[in-house]
């Protein structure tokens, strides 16, 4: 459909006009949805994404409920008309998947023994696509488990980070990837933390990278994800009490 | 699950208390319409989209439109398609998987406005007769659902329309970038939903009183026509009521159109 | 495919010879299907329809068991075979959107108090669709429940009316559509009423009128529902008191 | 559901019981066929229909011939396809949903009869080669369920197809009116069922029946020669039975295919 | 695709070199799913099929459970590479068929009434596909079953038979058909007996025969059945004591 | 169930103290590959086949190459379709029925490797531009399952996709007989997967073993470059963990790419 750029990067500045360790602008919003137990919209430039925290509630079936302590389940879905070609309503395998490792990175956290047989359901929707949904949607529903006042160790808090070519085709690491450099890029890689405890709880890679590339770019991505993580800290402020 | 159920079940006995006095549980008079917002162009990757708030009711509705062949029998038709999802994360009791029943009456009760009111005309839709037309797909999802979903997603899809921009279809490839000419729209429909009991109506309804109230009927009006009706619940009207309710959506779709600008 | 027609009525006859408040020949069956509980097949016209009624009965799954009441469940199919084009057996959206309305419809008559725990089944299906299925459906769900012996508060009765053209363009309000009259008509419109305190109980429409002609088809409709009615009554004689 | 089962169970000894005087709980001969009637032409919207009754179970067959697009595989060649339901509504036992493995086995078998025995030759049905072709449909649904619905089905489906109507292609329409034309058809299969335990070997059985033995045996004959066998049932038969079955089902196949005119 | 043969048989021998009594090379081996506590793998020349037994175990969903004895529950599928165009994973109607006839034939001997309300489940898998897959599946489970120690009256065994022409369309009945006898053939038969009392628990015939033909070719099979039996018995020794 | 279930408690706790002191229940050491065995051509109707053992996990991955039409938004290129399941006779705790989120994982991240490390060169798979390409299914089964199906599943997929014949397509027929060409790839692709806790890592995990510790990172390596990682698991993984994991599957890959010859 649309054609390669000739770059992703010139004379240190990306499409978007950012240098290689800028982040988009972020916003952050808690208590978006009235019905749920928390939520909240991050948004990463035009990515858009609400999180929504139903729980702990009771759990059907019955076959999955675990005596000893709650179980954290996750949906990511898109909306239709948050990507350019519509995408067919329903989760396919792409969203399956991505949910599953947003169900992983959160259980690192919450304290799930104190709420044994319960069910804590956190739904991801993306509003808006550009790029980095599912980090921006693991960031929201983080900060909706928060503001539903589940206990957790503490936040999970992701960026994402890339590798981008310029006109020459000589490849630079980048944080916080856009649409073109996702879709042209030669790397897009999801990273989270628990910040508790500064491990590494969601890792997803696309693309070609050497190991110091890969050491690189994470660098330049904690930066940004401490930024994020006082961000969020910061939009939860009275809810919430970290560290 | 419980527990929620009996916390119904008290609050729908006050509702039925209070409605005796002609009066709501939110202090609206029963012909009382909740606040409505309409935000437009929410979701700039759609071609069309809005936000529509009924008081603690909120949906949004996003149009994309794309390539199609024509079906077999409307070779010279464009094409409509209207899905909701009654989200399992816009209320505690919506479950996820394959759309309920009720999304599924949503969707085509919307459908069915849109169509009947012969808003899109289909037939400039075409761009090769019996090969390339375009279709339109209207999308809707509850964002917190709290009662009157029909009317709410009505005006979120008409306004949605009614703001979309045509993709441009050039050397076999479709454009979406600073679009400029609107998705030929005529007119504007929107729905007004009633339900009752024993003579007592009640507009735009919450969630708690469609409980308690299983009575409902949907009108569809445009340029002071009807264009569609559905009753739903397990209860009837009398035809004096009917007629009232015809009024009744009579008079309310003015405002409901005023809120589309 | 087929072309739009010149009129649907002319000379004050419609396609098939009818006057506007004309219905078809009405034809009704009972104890049509020997294994339900109770069943009826009811012709408009071209129109027939099967209803077969089981129980009340045990319901399965268990987490739709309502403790005070029994489960009206209604689930209305054409044969793949009924209609011009073959349908896909299994229903589809408009399949299930009518089964809705017709469960809702039987439930406002049907006494469920008396059967706590239970589910009534009803299944209605058209063998050959001449339009008005839905509404012949529901008279034979009616009878079929009627014809089961289960306890009611009145028999559900309904017709169909809608807005036909000249060969001027004008338009005139119907009762009993049929195909031609349901396919390019200006409105159609499903009507039925509980007839023991003349509620309507479905009531859906597609097209375009004006209060008045809606109003004014309405009561056209309301003659042919009492003759309907009466067919309805005369069937079940000895099977179900009425009145 | 326990209460119907127990039932069950007293008249499944009964059946047994009855059995070893060589009687059948209906009074019929081990080797009497019910009484059988042929109806066809009972859906005019379809291009071929019957209703078959046996006893006290009956089946309605439609046929629908529509356009479709040859397999790559075979591009000069009609298409037939065969479905079956066992409605939730022709027995208390049936379920709605997705088809059971009985109701695919149902259609299968009798789909394997009718291409076996090649009674409609696909060849004739092609419109252009590789690229339209007519599918013929038949699906088949039971009414009232009490046994052997492999025979009346295959009954229907025969009866519906022998006196189909094949439409007319022109100017890229289907015309469906007023047909004359015969879809082309070459004789005619019919199939009988018996059901059996030690030695004892009924055919047609009833539903109680076939709960009662299990061993089933379904032979398909043309001409007759064989051309579709399906055992079923948990149970077994001996060389010998099988030879019998063979036998008797020759026998009764001349007066099924009479009932079909 | 592929364009019908002149003949399936001539100078008395068919395709693959085989006389019309001639089954193909028989291979069985046990024990080669580690994980299931009954397994086999039986090749009838290309034909390769799996069986792995699973159970005696816990039935789910409960309101199939039978109090009184165990179900044996059959699921036969193919890889999707097994066959010559790609078989889209899981299972059609096809399959669903022959799983039912396969729980059906194995029923008949396993000695369901020692497990009451547990499972007994059988996974048939086509590794490679050159006919009588069905057949070739039901003898692996056979097999599988006895190895893993499940009481059985006796061995189901089974062979196919067909009819295939020579190059002047006469037709001979030839035993254990493989792809162009059956793709090609007039008549392919599926058969099958429980070898403890020589009764046929398995048989299903596409084609067209003469009840002569039939008998004939039944007769044929049966030498074929007693030389597979004794195969499998020598793939038991030691495992299961039979006759 | 809840006997199994007992048992693996029992267990787990044995590895978790057998870790104290740097040892794993089967005696390899921490950093130990199991035993790997890859064989090819192991189904000859497929274009290319593999069966990989790695201890006592056993998977086969097969390859189909067929025609299609390609993507409306990639005309000039070929496609490449992975798909895993984990087979319910491979393992007690597996399931019938759709793939789980586990197996879908699977074939995913498989799919990724392949496709980051531009193993098939999608461009020269076209036959026609916009209108025929060939595509490549990769389908991969669990035999037996025993852990780190991750690293089973891709080298089987690589086994069975370097060792691919391409079919030829004449006059619009797509012959698979006597096949010479290769699939056209570039290269191999192999992937490493730890588990662990603590800074304690093990490589190519057994399934107890992944119970018992469920912080996962898989790595897929091609010339030395990482082309894909998948983080599993509840747990998370400290930086220097995460870099010590990448220097483990650097020198694994130089093994596993050995067993693929």
């Amino acid at each position: 459909m649309e054609t390669k750029p000739d770059y992703l990067i010139k004379g240190g500045k990306r499409l978007d006009g950012r240098k290689l360790a800028d982040w988009r602008e972020i916003s952050i919003k808690t208590g978006v949805i009235e019905n749920a137990d928390g939520s909240a919209q991050v948004d990463f430039g035009k990515t858009k994404v609400i999180a929504a925290v139903y729980g702990p509630r009771e759990l059907h079936p019955r076959h999955l409920v675990m005596s000893d302590r709650a179980l954290v389940r996750a949906k990511y879905d898109m909306l239709s008309f948050s990507v350019e070609d519509r995408k067919r309503p329903g989760p396919g395998r792409r969203e399956h998947e991505i949910s599953k490792v947003t169900a992983e990175a959160l259980s690192s956290v919450v304290l799930t023994e104190k709420f044994p047989r319960a069910v804590i359901d956190v739904f991801v929707t993306v509003i808006q696509a550009d790029a980095s949904t599912r980090i921006t949607g693991l960031n929201a529903a983080s900060i909706a488990l928060a503001d539903a006042g589940i206990p957790m160790k503490g936040l999970v808090v992701g960026v994402t980070f890339g590798k981008i070519y310029d006109e020459k085709g000589k490849g630079y690491m980048a944080v916080d990837v856009f649409k073109p450099e996702d879709q042209w890029g030669q790397a897009d890689i999801a990273y989270a933390k628990s910040y508790n405890d500064n491990k590494v709880v969601l890792l997803q890679m696309d693309g070609d990278v050497t190991k110091e590339e890969f050491l690189k770019g994470k660098e330049m991505a904690d930066k940004a994800m401490e930024y994020t993580y006082k961000e969020m800290v910061k939009a939860l402020k009275g809810k919430y009490e970290v560290d | 699950m419980r527990l929620i159920k009996m916390i119904d079940k008290i609050t729908i006995k006050r509702i039925e208390d209070l409605l005796k006095d002609g009066k709501r549980l939110d202090g609206r008079k029963l012909d009382e319409f909740r606040e409505v917002k309409v935000e437009t162009g929410v979701v700039t990757k759609a071609e069309g989209s809005a936000i529509v708030t009924i008081g603690k009711s909120r949906v949004i509705a996003g149009v994309k439109i794309g390539l199609g062949k024509p079906f077999p029998d409307t070779p010279a038709s464009g094409v409509l398609m209207t899905g909701a999802e009654m989200t399992a994360w816009s209320n505690n009791e919506f479950e996820t998987g394959p759309p309920s029943p009720a999304a599924i009456e949503l969707a085509r009760v919307v459908d069915r406005a849109i169509r009947e009111a012969k808003i899109i005309d289909l037939d400039k839709l075409v761009i090769e007769v019996g090969e390339k037309i375009w279709m339109v797909f209207v999308d809707i999802y509850t964002m917190n659902a709290d009662g009157n979903l029909f009317d709410a997603a009505a005006l979120a899809a008409m306004a949605a329309l009614s703001t979309a921009k045509m993709p441009i279809y050039k050397d076999d490839e479709v454009i979406r970038d600073n679009l400029k000419t609107n998705l030929p729209t005529n007119g504007k429909v929107v729905s007004t939903t009633y339900i009752g009991i024993d003579g007592k109506l009640l507009v735009d309804p919450t969630m708690i009183e469609e409980k308690a109230l299983n009575a409902r009927l949907t009108v569809g009006i445009k340029d002071g026509n009807i264009v569609s009706l559905q009753k739903g619940g397990k209860g009837g009207f009398t035809d004096e009521e009917v007629e009232t309710i015809l009024d009744g959506a009579l008079k309310h779709s003015k405002k409901l159109l005023k809120a589309l600008k």
